[in-house]
């Protein structure tokens, strides 16, 4: 049943194309262990004994069976343990909300930063950027982020954002930036030194030592997401030429 | 303020008060406030009065239009009411917000002078069937401060006073129809009767006793009040309960007997200075809102 | 005023058919008795209809038919207020609604109401309210419909009556039934429970509106709950008015009762046997 | 559905780049963004792009009585349509605070302006009168609204041909287009609203703000003007205090760019016009100003390769011609109009040498625009996945501003 | 222009007065009892009434609540019977609408609201007979009447409408000017600084005459915050020297 997966990799999907499996009329009985597990990813959903896609996009696989759909997605939608930057909206008893672009705002309390006691509460004001992991994500229950680790240390988490700029991708190239590995970090580290901050929601933050180059990273990060790798090449390469 | 809240130590001082005949501001139960009545003050108008009982505060103008006469009746003119609550009085009546209070007021008023010798209606009338004068009568309501009712009546009555109506010349046109002219000359205008114009007296059940002219602390003690329109002689032309409470028959009867003998009795120093302002002519110096 | 833009109208010059039927004279006779038989200054109000509960999604419902009046009522509630922002909340909240039925009249109405319907469902509302005891509906409301089905006179009246049988058949806790009752001055006799011709009729008989009177009526607890009079009416007339309009109501309380009772035991299991 | 909030970190950023005299996409402060101006196979529709803000105005005629207070006079109506399609923040069927103002500064711009002549439209004195109907409808939204929104007005009021009609004693007949040729409205001029927007208490302006930047402005001046320099409206709105040079100047760059735009609109509506007479379905004409690298994000501009060297040597002349206008005063001397032929590099690399990267070339201005060229053409060329073609697309007829 | 001569040879306009002469303002404060703040003013035939409510907290939604400063609410709205044509809406027509926008623009550029954080501070304008200006007639009303409740300003805003005819700008328009169908400007002006807190023109006017036009309202807003300084000293000398202080 992995086989019709298989050769579909790579490959663009839509909404409700099936994979049936085809079921082997003969149960081997030496041969117990060859029953197939696969598991499906974000785009793909089970339907009695059919795989149903419900994203459009590539078919990803990872080995040995993990298979799913990356999608140019642009909404977010939270997941449990993912890092997002949020933007306070109001403060209101001893949480905050935060935005996170996702379809309701998310809550962050108070002591769950770095240090913070109930008397000594951590300074964050409306329409600061927070840089949280989600705690609490599903579909029943309001998100709820948090800036501390399980060892209630901060570990890059906690307010940011002096002096940088914020700007939104889709949610595939964030995915892309966070690869390890990645050509198109590697590529800026070439061109000059700049901080970066990726949130699974899509956001991007940059800073790079003038406004002038911020908005150079920013520019070519929202460029990116649309070029080939030698398209990007040259276009870092002229940028680092001091062309641009 | 439309309405004010208050304290159950507050309507236990009012309704004492009452029960004795001693109101808040130490007039007696049949007693109105102080009453400002100034006509003329919209020269955009065809007659206009502003009135000001205690703090309520109202304005009215009149503005004449020629129309059609109403088929059902062709040999009449009619009025056409309409009560403004302005966000001036309480921002609670910004935007829409006083809407449901103005309607009220208006459709009140539509009854009151739903009968044909409150205003001679067949004196507005040009040509039966075809062209009738048309008196917008524009409530504006600036402050509110309890009384709402006698404050607009006795305002509408001014300004009805204060109303001239321009001359109206009707001559065969050549081709057989009528041509109507208007007269230029401002004096040469006619004016229209008041003398059966209802004001309008409300009485506010508060406790055993009634009160006229009731602040809003008043009203806020009162369960429930009869308006009812007193005309000079003493008719009614319109009469409604409003509020939450009920009234027994007896203090019923009482009240009714109690607001025609207020009415009646305001009628009279109304005209008289009604007429008097009259009397001082172009000379009077006219305060408006300077004042 | 409001328009409606829902549906598409006639044009605005068109009128009425009955403009311009050729009417025999319809001035009643100013003595004698009524057109539908009944006698002047008697307190003869028309036979009346009464039926609780024939709208079975509302709490509670009635219907009347006083001669050719018809009108239903429906009470949803009490339920959670819709507006949270009132600062009253330890009492409950009673909202009426009465509307003509486009048909209802002889000539056609508009859909959306206008501003004498809302005139009437203030009247109704101030009436029904001190006889309900909302005190013990905190944060709630009730919504009172009324729709006329027919009108052929002292709707106002009826549709009082009707609401507070709808009411009571929805379980809401009340101090007394309210009852309406209405009369129409004619001369120096009056008319009670005028139908919608005496209604409007004697106004173009003898050329005036010598006066309407609605009383809403508490009859158990002897108290007035609603009155709305117009036309220009003499201190005799209005006080012997008041106390008519209060007759005919205990006229029609026993009907009423009955048709609750009757509703009640309709409503109620039915008794073990025995 | 509520908007995305403004971050303090985006604002301050905004804020700083402005002080510098950057943008976000790489224009300077009085450039405008590429408009493009589409006409739709029926007259009077036209489709104007600013940027990523995107209009559409539609027009249309009607036969009514006309006001008592003018018997012989058409009517003209005004209605602008903020659909949730544009951005989150807005709502159907609900008349904003934005809606109102957008409204009413076009009934100001094109109708107390007097542009169209409305006596030509009475066809019975007091009884029959045209009454002319715009439509605009905001398809996307990414700042300047305004602006768009009053191309798009004009343009399809230019564009628009009304039936003909013909009088028989009391009888009016509305011919159709195959009997009788449909009549352009008579346009007197065209006024053309140019938006200002303030910044740090009127110290910043700057013209054509995007999305982003009006959200941080303080203050914005609304100008409509015609290409005989008479305004035709002017209207401040936010809560500024703007002095009287400001607005002054404000008036004088409005004049340049006004100018510019309606020579714009005039190349379009020639184009639409050529492109009928010669039977093709529908006319397209786009503006091409300078096409510039920095703005890394290209709009999918069509640049043909053929011309490539002419355009550039152009741009090479041009900004050999200006090259003495400096960047560095904050609002730069009245009069200035040369605003947005890309004579300098955005990205400022005149302070490249002082920093510390390998960035270290200082570029040649024209060379530098040269390169954009190029690399906007490779880029288009490179990627024909970008263009997605819809049906409107299709018929998209590109006729470059440099050959026409 | 409708065949009226709004500027004769001698210099003298339809009611009689110069090219730059205002007409007579009269205004009083503190008209209402029960308001925060109110005031009357009469500018010519133009007659207004002002009103303010505030600062107080935030009413209705309160998501448009600002955590750094006041909501400043306008309401402008018109006398049914204020026109010479009845007008059958007090408010809520586009034009009343975009009238209560300006003055809100207006006031959020003169009222200091970033004093009171957190609340809103109503604003109510009625125009009881217009006779052209309304809008210059309402901000300066409506100055009076946020002086009158005691809210901060950086300075009086005072508005003036100007027109321009036959190369000659006409300072504070009368209605038969304003609807001569030349160019008109409304413009808003806190005068010690020279700022202009709103500026709205009409009607075509040549950009070279601009600055003559303006230069005329500013001078023209300075007359009036003359007149209204004036009444300020005196309302205040009578509520609080002649009170016994």
């Amino acid at each position: 049943m992995e086989s019709c997966l298989k050769d579909q990799i790579g490959a663009v999907l839509l909404p409700g194309d099936v994979f049936t499996f085809i079921k082997t009329e003969t149960i081997s009985l030496t041969d117990t262990s060859k029953a197939e597990k696969i598991i499906c990813g974000p785009g793909l959903r089970r339907n009695g004994d059919d795989v149903v896609v419900c994203k459009s996009g590539v078919l990803r696989h990872k080995h040995p069976n993990l298979y799913w759909v990356d999608s140019q997605q642009r909404r977010y939608v939270p997941v449990k343990g993912e890092s997002v930057i949020g933007i306070i909206t109001t403060k209101s008893g001893d949480v905050f909300k935060v935005d996170v672009g996702g379809s309701e705002q998310a809550s962050l309390s108070y002591l769950a930063f770095e240090g913070a006691t109930k008397r000594n509460r951590p300074n964050v004001q409306v329409g600061d950027l927070v840089y949280a992991q989600f705690l609490i994500a599903n579909k029943d229950m309001e998100p709820e982020l948090v800036c501390i680790d399980s060892s209630g240390r901060a570990n890059g988490l906690g307010v940011f954002g002096a002096g940088g700029l914020l700007f939104k991708v889709s949610l595939g190239l964030v995915r892309r930036l966070l690869a390890p590995q990645n050509e198109i970090v590697k590529d800026l580290e070439k061109l000059y030194p700049c901080e970066l901050v990726v949130g699974m929601n899509g956001r991007l933050w940059a800073r790079a030592a003038t406004v002038q180059k911020t908005l150079i990273v920013a520019n070519l990060l929202e460029s990116s997401e649309n070029m080939t790798a030698q398209q990007r090449r040259t276009l870092f390469k002229r940028v680092a030429d001091g062309n641009l | 303020m439309a309405t004010v809240q208050l304290s159950e130590a507050e309507k236990v001082y009012v309704l004492h008060g009452i029960r004795d005949d001693l109101r808040v501001d130490g007039r007696s139960c049949e007693d109105y406030r102080h009453m400002e009545i100034e006509t003329d003050v919209v020269s955009n108008t065809d007659g206009s009065a502003k009135v000001t009982l205690g703090h309520t505060a109202v304005l009215v103008g009149i503005k004449a239009e020629m129309g059609k006469p109403r088929p059902a009746q062709p040999a009449e003119g009619y009025l056409e009411f309409f009560v403004d609550c302005s966000a001036n009085a309480t921002p609670e009546f910004e935007g829409r917000g006083g809407e449901e209070l103005g309607t009220e007021l208006t459709n009140t008023l539509y009854r009151v002078f739903n009968n044909k010798r409150s205003v001679d209606l067949a004196s507005l009338c040009i040509s039966p069937g075809e062209h009738c004068w048309l008196l917008y009568v524009d409530v504006l309501l600036l402050q509110c401060d309890g009384n709402l009712y006698d404050g607009i009546s006795i305002a509408i009555k001014a300004a009805l006073f204060n109303t001239k109506l321009p001359k109206v010349l009707i001559s065969e046109g050549e081709e057989g129809g009528t041509e109507i002219e208007l007269s230029d000359d401002p004096y040469d205008s006619v004016r229209l009767s008041v003398d059966n114009v209802p004001c309008i007296v409300t009485l506010c059940k508060v406790g055993p006793r009634h009160v006229v002219d009731a602040t809003l602390q008043e009203k806020a003690c009162s369960v429930a009040s009869l308006i009812m329109a007193v005309t000079p002689a003493g008719t009614c032309t319109c009469m409604r309960k409003v509020g939450g409470g009920s009234l027994d028959p007896e203090s019923f009867f009482e009240m009714t007997e109690a607001g025609r003998r207020v009415g009646r009795a305001l009628h009279g120093p109304l005209m008289a200075l009604l007429s008097q302002e009259e009397a001082l002519g172009q000379k009077r110096q006219k305060v408006g809102f300077l004042g | 005023m409001p328009t409606d833009t829902k549906r598409i109208r006639g044009p605005e010059v068109s009128q009425s058919l009955s403009r311009f039927i050729c009417k025999p004279e319809t001035t009643l006779p100013s003595d004698g008795t009524r057109a539908d038989g009944r006698n002047r200054d008697q307190v003869d109000v028309r036979p009346v209809f009464v039926r609780c509960g024939l709208v079975s999604q509302a709490k509670g419902s009635a219907y009347i038919e006083a001669g050719n009046t018809k009108l239903i009522c429906c009470v949803y509630g009490p339920k959670e207020t819709e507006r949270k922002d009132e600062t009253d909340m330890k009492c409950g909240r009673l909202f009426a609604d009465m509307r003509f039925a486009p048909f209802s009249c002889p000539e056609r109405g508009s859909w959306i109401q206008g501003s004498q319907e809302k005139d009437l469902s203030l009247m109704v509302l101030e009436s029904l309210q001190p006889a309900v005891c909302l005190h013990k509906y905190p944060r709630s409301q009730i919504d009172v419909n009324v729709m006329v089905l027919e009108n052929n006179g002292s709707a106002l009246a009826h549709a009082i009556t009707c609401a507070s049988l709808a009411l009571a058949d929805a379980g809401i806790e009340m101090y007394d039934l309210v009852l309406g009752c209405s009369i129409r001055q004619d001369g120096a006799s009056y008319l009670i429970d005028p139908t919608f011709l005496e209604e409007s009729g004697s106004y173009w008989a003898s050329g005036e509106n010598q006066g309407s009177l609605t009383v809403s009526f508490l009859p158990s607890l002897n108290q007035i709950s609603g009155l709305q009079s117009d036309g220009e009416m003499g201190e005799g007339t209005l006080t012997a008015g008041v106390r008519t309009c209060i007759e005919g109501c205990y006229k029609l309380y026993p009907v009423i009762q009955q048709a609750l009772v009757k509703a009640v035991r309709g409503a109620a299991p039915p008794p073990s046997e025995s | 559905m509520r908007d995305t909030p403004l971050s303090n970190c985006e604002r301050d950023f905004l804020l700083k780049a402005i002080e510098e005299k950057k943008r976000l996409d790489g224009r300077q402060t009085y450039d405008y963004r590429n408009i493009k101006i589409t006409f739709g196979t029926d007259y009077g529709c036209c489709f104007v792009d600013l940027g990523k803000t995107r209009v559409m105005a539609q027009v249309s005629c009607e036969l009514v009585t006309p006001k008592e207070s003018r018997p012989n006079e058409g009517i003209m109506f005004f209605n602008l349509e903020l659909s949730p399609m544009a951005s989150p923040a807005f709502e159907l069927g609900r008349s904003s605070e934005l809606l109102v103002k957008l409204n009413r500064q076009l009934e100001r711009c094109l109708r107390n302006s007097k542009c169209i002549d409305t006596e030509s439209l009475c066809v019975v004195s007091g009884e029959k009168v045209w009454q002319i109907r715009v439509d605009v409808h905001m398809l996307n939204h990414d700042g300047n609204l305004m602006d768009a929104t009053s191309i798009a007005a004009i343009a399809a009021l230019s564009h628009f041909k009304r039936p003909d009609v013909g009088i028989q004693g009391d009888e009016v007949t509305v011919y159709s287009p195959e009997e009788r040729d449909p009549i352009a409205l008579s346009i007197y001029h065209m006024p053309i609203c140019v938006s200002f927007s303030f910044f740090q208490q009127g110290t910043y302006l700057l013209v054509d703000p995007c999305e982003r930047e009006e959200r941080v402005m303080d203050g914005l001046l609304m100008i409509a003007m015609n290409k005989h320099r008479e305004i035709c409206s002017i209207q401040s709105s936010g809560g500024i205090m703007l002095l009287k040079e400001q607005v002054l100047r404000c008036s004088k760059i409005a004049s340049v760019k006004v100018s510019e735009i309606t020579d714009l609109i005039t190349k379009a509506l020639e184009n639409d016009k050529k492109a009928r007479k010669e039977g093709r379905k529908c006319g397209f004409a786009e503006s091409m100003p300078q096409e510039r690298i920095t703005a890394l994000k290209t709009y999918e501009t069509s640049v043909e390769m053929t011309d490539l060297t002419k355009q550039a040597s152009d741009i090479v002349e041009s900004a050999h011609a200006r090259a003495e206008i400096a960047l560095s005063p904050v609002l730069p001397a009245p009069g200035m109009g040369q605003v947005g032929t890309g004579l300098q590099n955005a990205w400022g690399l005149e302070d490249e040498d002082d920093e510390d990267d390998d960035d270290d070339e200082d570029g040649d201005e024209p060379e530098v625009t040269i390169v954009a060229e190029k690399r906007g053409n490779k880029e288009k060329r490179e990627r024909p996945v970008v263009i997605i073609s819809d049906s409107e697309e299709e018929e998209v007829v590109i006729l470059n501003p440099e050959s026409s | 222009m409708a065949g009226l001569e709004l500027l004769s040879d001698q210099g003298y306009r339809l009611d009689g007065r110069k090219a730059t002469e205002l007409r007579k303002v009269q205004a009083r404060m503190g008209v209402f009892a029960q308001a925060d703040g109110s005031a009357y003013i009469e500018q010519g035939n133009t007659k207004a009434l002002a009103v303010v409510y505030g600062p107080h907290e935030m009413r209705g939604s309160r998501s448009r609540t600002l955590h750094d400063r006041a909501v400043i609410n306008c309401q402008y709205s018109m006398a049914t019977f204020s026109t010479a044509e009845r007008k059958r809406r007090p408010h809520g027509d586009r034009k009343s609408t975009e009238m209560s926008l300006h003055l809100k623009q207006t006031f959020e550029a003169a009222v200091m609201t970033q004093l009171y954080p957190r609340s809103q501070i109503d604003i109510y304008v009625k125009v009881l007979q217009a006779d052209g200006g309304n809008y210059s007639v309402c901000v300066n009303a409506a100055t009076l009447a946020v002086i009158d409740a005691g809210i901060p300003m950086r300075d009086y805003v005072c508005a003036c409408t100007v027109g321009f005819v036959d190369e000659t700008p006409l300072a504070d328009l009368c209605f038969a000017e304003e609807s001569g169908g030349g160019s008109s400007l409304a413009l808003a002006l806190l005068p010690r600084g020279g700022q202009i807190a709103l500026l709205q023109m009409d009607a075509r006017l040549h950009q070279d005459h601009l600055e003559a036009l303006m230069e005329a309202a500013m001078t023209a807003c300075k007359g009036v915050s003359k007149v209204l300084d004036e009444v300020v000293r005196q309302h205040l000398q009578e509520v609080s020297v002649l009170t016994g202080e």
